[in-house]
């Protein structure tokens, strides 16, 4: 029974927690989230210097070979200095997809260029109608000799704006709502066909909605076997799951602490906020709360490097207590922090909004929690 | 003990929902919708409900109120908020208005009464300040007497549409020696005064609804001052709690619930809509339960006062669990806008709600900070009901 | 719009409140709990004389022709007194059925019984297996000549030991939970096959299982058409729920009272726990809940006054809101009683375990929640 | 990070089912399932452990202690509970023998450690006083100095199966005149004392294991106190901290909780089961998924124990949302008695279960009231981990 990160890890994290306290204080944040493309590049490229770009790839291709505890003790650091770069949805989504892909001639193409931090990837999957239902999927993919013809229009897509190419889940066979006939697709985004609008979201990254009009992709850009990407898909969502918790944790864990410190310095009826019994007893939940988040963390990537079978249990009820504890603490940190909690102008409201953003992505609360009883039942 | 409409109330009903019909037009209600418009449209239905004398139901009938029975206040309240209208700009017709009727003098009555009810001005609320949160009686905005006006020196905040303003009331501090709640005043400004300055304060609904207002030595003449000097207190609380009782909002929120099931009636998930979701479905009906408890709450309140008894203690309830409910809402819109929840100022992605959606959850974390917390209400009704 | 009550309907309120405070002290109920039969013969002829057992009859059976806001008057006030006589299982329950059955004969004869408190009678409605599904009924009741011959068991059958008759749930047709086939009839419990269980719950009242073997009852102990039963079973779970509401709001009340006076006479750490923030919000929330409570009540008390189509919706969410509420005050009221509040001396507790009871009666909070979410539905 | 059981546990645990399964007779659980042969039973239960060398997994290897590591005691106790088999009486094996082999001297550990370990001597705690509750530093239990004795004059409440003991541990006051915490001492007495006087207090569960024990003149000789007179706060609070650690109580509530799953299974309204009606299943999922974080929490906490650190603010932790787990899952096993749910001491009644259900959830509430009240827990956390 061992609860601590690695040496590696430890190292790992330090490099990003250095990184964020020297170079990412918040209102260098909040400029480079107000940019054009709501990134840094320079910090890209420190990234790519640092090796984080690295982590989940196969030595063989310069990777560092890290897997998902990895990952986590990256993320959450990177959850306490809110980082707006894309990690998540280039390095750990997308560069996580190619990397189970099974497709060598791909992985030696791009995953050289993720490393060295010249790509953007994305991973394309949201739909308008599909909801959490990542089996929904409209959009088409028709062999026509060598090519698949693509047609349809993902949303949400992470990273979409920047992205240089993106994995794209499309229908090859099936119904709407199969899980059977998904295929994964490397689309490059400046194919003709593609179109984008791009938007913002609350968290301030840039996202996309993506329309593909008779995008003719090659049949060698296939990730995984033919209509068989949904075991791709699942692993991502589940990986994915995790590393959001970390980075939720993290956030959560800055939130307890920014908002603790405002109460020993607030003054309000001729004495410090810190002292009234109601907020330490709240304060005392959403630090209960945090380490609950954490133990919770901690169990799915022990059952992942146990190779546990109950790890899609744990990391669906990991994401519904991330929903709770989450939204408990980011409630808390705004009410007490009062007015100054609704201000722009303060972190405070930027990491619950990121907090809320991260809820979303994967199913929120109500349907992981759906999905931990399906399991339990198809289990039985 | 009944509730049901008499006759005359059925008929007045119908008059509202007329008049409604006829005077809310869907282009009137898509200037409303749109914050670009929003001042003028407001402004705009508010002269019609004016010429209609139908602008303050509230305001004793000598004062221009409606003379409305709390039912006949009850229904036209409920009909506006289904119809999607929102309720008038509170500053004037709610929060200045019944001070100046009460405690202002004629020559008072006379200047200010007549342009609040036209909404020829737009007034705003000068209490909070940085430093004194909910500690209202902590402020520090001091006005010096100087000949036949006072010079205004400190800084409000949170002040709701400044921005749009003609006036403010505010308190302010003439005397320091004795008890805090003791020695402020009440007193009008008029916006265009030299040395008033107001500064947007950018939220988190990425949205500019509140500004500081700071004062550099703005002269405001004596005959501006409510009552007596530093007495002032005492007239901002006998308004606190008539400001908590509205600030239940059940009407809107009946609305906001309403519009709530129809989009979770449309919104699909694995084939079925979210409506038919048991997890979904259950909070949402909690909700509705509790909205139902606090709809009664309110009308006994309303019944109450309409006896002629001030809301007390329980226009804190009102204001706590008026604003925990509206946020229950603001969420259970969130949860359906799904994926789309934190579009940022587009209503032409996804489902075309999720702007809106967040920015109505994100504003509204507000709704339990202002008015007075919903901490310090617990505090007040601790002390006056519970008297520990 | 009026929400208080009649001046004969405060004056029924006033009677119980004097009944109670001068004769009804906590030491008095409890050896009438305690005692074999769980009620005081003395008591209930005090309340027929008191004129409260005639409150839901027609006058012309000599009955004070009150509604269901008469009932409620008088049942917060027996909820503030804990009044264990079955004035709920007997007059409500029992005697509402027989007011409702339109069988004339029926009601002449056993009414005035009820109104001299001669008469002890139950409702027969609850199997083993039915849990909150009335119409789920296994008990039959075959036709032979004039009469039927009931066979099966109800259970928890209240004042079922005390109950000289009861009214007795019987399926003359129909699958197992069909509505329709439901007959209601009077039984006398002296009659042959009858047999009884008695048991106590933990509100100290006295209840029993009753099993029938080849009972013979007469067809004109019928109340409403055979098969029709279901319709009078529904209007007496709606207004014993009103009823037993009221009940609930007189015990939240005596709770919050309780607890508040408590904290202001015990001492911890040097000082009254009543200065405690913590505790203070905590009470603030109990006491909004109480308000909430008693507004719901009043919401099904007016939509029944109104003749309302929403009467049962409101009951439904009442009862629901019941759960929740009776739950956070009951569990504040012990909780904040400390050690003392699990003593059977106190009365906290009492009052806490006849909340519980209440709530478990025609439903919980989330078979009522259930059942009004059915409601919407079927009327949209 | 890793919790895999190496091959060494998992041999372990294969060792530990086959005991269980060999020694837990379906006799003995039977007889430990019934109130009037509980204490017999249980004795009987902890002899058997005593025999096998695992009646003291907590206590060093060189008193008595089992020297497994942390996840041996995890494994032992995991598959104790879901065996269904009570923890051991903790008064002595978790409370008092630890201070004694800590703070008692060689004397003493001689004389009192092998007839706790032997379960031949039954502890019973006297910390707690009327008047006193969560503040136990109020106590006001008297013992003076009369020769080679104290004579102890005072009064203990809640004191668990006092009516069962042969040994009390007591906080005593042997000196009021400075700071509360000092001046109390720590003693062990006989029970058979003449001047003990034991009083059952009866309790909402309709049960009685709690009682007042009573001091009159109580003599109590010298070498029966723990350490230096007036230091007993010291060891007591040593002690509280693991008395916290294991009352979280998660492999309990594992076992609780499956069983509710079952019931759950077999309970029927309306044609369909309770465990397939979604808001029951929402509300048991929910409560699983707090319980596996609780889980991994406690596990957290016995990795760092394992490496020397004594527990800390995380043991307040484990208590507030151990026992506010246990709370939850009495009431889903109250909410499936349905009617039943209230049945008094009969388990022949509709579900065999409902008297069982209603005892567990009664005497359950003492759960976040014992042991310092979950209030006090929470003041121990804001002042120790977020230092206010």
């Amino acid at each position: 029974m061992n609860f601590d990160y690695s040496e590696e890890q430890v190292m790992l994290r330090d490099s990003v927690q250095r990184f964020v306290q020297s170079q990412y204080e918040f209102e260098t944040r909040r400029s480079i989230a107000e940019s054009e493309t709501a990134m840094s590049a320079e910090n890209w490229a420190q990234f790519a210097e640092l090796g984080w770009l690295s982590i989940p790839f196969d030595e063989q291709y310069g990777g560092f070979g890290g897997d998902i505890q990895d990952i986590a003790a990256v993320m959450e650091e990177m959850g306490k200095g809110l980082v707006i770069e894309p990690f998540f949805a280039n390095v750990i989504l997308f560069g996580g997809l190619l990397q189970n892909s099974g497709n060598d001639a791909l992985k030696e193409k791009y995953i050289p260029q993720i490393i060295d931090g010249s790509l953007q990837g994305a991973y394309a999957f949201v739909e308008r109608q599909s909801r959490y239902q990542s089996a929904d999927v409209l959009t088409s993919a028709n062999k026509q000799g060598d090519n698949y013809v693509l047609n349809g229009t993902k949303t949400v897509v992470f990273n979409g704006a920047n992205a240089d190419v993106a994995v794209v889940s499309a229908r090859t066979s099936g119904g709407q709502s199969d899980e059977d006939g998904i295929s994964l697709l490397l689309v490059d985004l400046s194919s003709d066909g593609v179109s984008r609008q791009n938007y913002r979201l609350m968290d301030g990254q840039l996202v996309a909605n993506i329309e593909f009009k008779d995008v003719s992709v090659s049949a060698d850009n296939l990730l995984g076997a033919e209509g068989q990407g949904y075991v791709l898909m699942k692993a991502a969502e589940l990986q994915g799951s995790v590393a959001l918790a970390a980075e939720a944790l993290g956030i959560a864990g800055k939130l307890n602490e920014l908002t603790l410190d405002y109460t020993k310095t607030r003054e309000q009826f001729g004495t410090t906020i810190s002292t009234f019994q109601v907020l330490q007893h709240r304060m005392v939940d959403t630090f209960m709360e945090y380490e609950l988040l954490k133990s919770m963390l901690f169990r799915a990537l022990c059952s992942w490097a146990d190779g546990d079978d109950e790890f899609e249990l744990d990391v669906r009820a990991l994401k519904a207590k991330l929903a709770r504890s989450g939204k408990l603490i980011g409630d808390e940190a705004i009410q007490i922090h009062g007015g100054m909690g609704m201000t722009d102008e303060m972190s405070v409201g930027h990491y619950v909004k990121r907090l809320m953003t991260i809820n979303a992505i994967f199913g929120d609360g109500d349907y992981n929690q759906q999905q931990f009883v399906q399991l339990q039942d198809s289990a039985a | 003990m009944n509730t049901a409409f008499s006759e005359e109330d059925l008929a007045f009903q119908q008059e509202v929902q007329a008049f409604i019909k006829q005077k809310y037009t869907p282009e009137l209600a898509a200037r409303a919708a749109n914050p670009k418009t929003f001042k003028d449209a407001q402004i705009e239905w508010q002269k019609i409900l004016f010429e209609q004398g139908w602008i303050a139901p509230n305001w004793p009938a000598e004062y221009g109120g409606t003379g409305w029975t709390p039912t006949q206040s009850y229904i036209f309240d409920n009909e506006r908020a289904m119809a999607g209208i929102s309720d008038v700009v509170p500053f004037g017709l709610k929060m200045v208005g019944p001070v100046i009727y009460t405690f202002g003098n004629d020559e008072q009555k006379e200047r200010f009464l007549p342009a609040i009810l036209s909404s020829d001005d737009w007034w705003c609320q000068g209490y909070s300040e940085p430093g004194a949160g909910s500690d209202l009686a902590a402020l520090q905005t001091k006005a010096v007497l100087d000949g036949d006006d006072y010079i205004v020196n400190g800084a409000k905040i949170w002040t709701t549409y400044a921005q749009h303003a003609d006036w403010i009331f505010c308190l302010v501090r003439t005397d320091s020696s004795g008890k805090r709640q003791s020695g402020i005043s009440f007193l009008l400004i008029d916006m265009k005064t030299p040395g008033i300055e107001v500064r947007p304060i950018h939220t988190i609904d990425n949205y500019h609804s509140l500004n500081e207002v700071i004062f550099k030595d703005v002269r405001v003449p004596v005959a501006n001052r409510i009552g007596e000097q530093d007495a002032g207190w005492t007239y901002a609380k006998a308004l606190l709690a008539h400001e908590r009782v509205s600030i239940a909002e059940v009407a809107n929120s009946k609305r906001n619930l309403a519009e709530v099931k129809k989009l979770a009636q449309q919104e699909v998930n694995g084939g079925q809509t979210l409506y038919s979701d048991t997890a979904f479905r259950s909070r949402l009906a909690e909700t509705e339960i509790e909205l139902m408890a606090l709809e009664y709450t309110e009308l006994r309140v309303l019944a109450s006062v309409s006896r002629g008894e001030t809301p007390g203690p329980e226009s804190s309830l009102l204001k706590i669990k008026g604003t925990e409910i509206q946020q229950a809402i603001q969420e259970l819109r969130m949860q359906i806008a799904g994926y789309y929840c934190g579009v940022l100022g587009q209503d032409d992605i996804g489902h075309e709600f999720g702007s809106a959606a967040r920015q109505a959850y994100m504003y509204g974390r507000a709704a339990s900070i202002y008015g007075g917390s919903n901490e310090v209400q617990r505090n007040v009704i601790a002390r006056a009901v519970l008297r520990v």
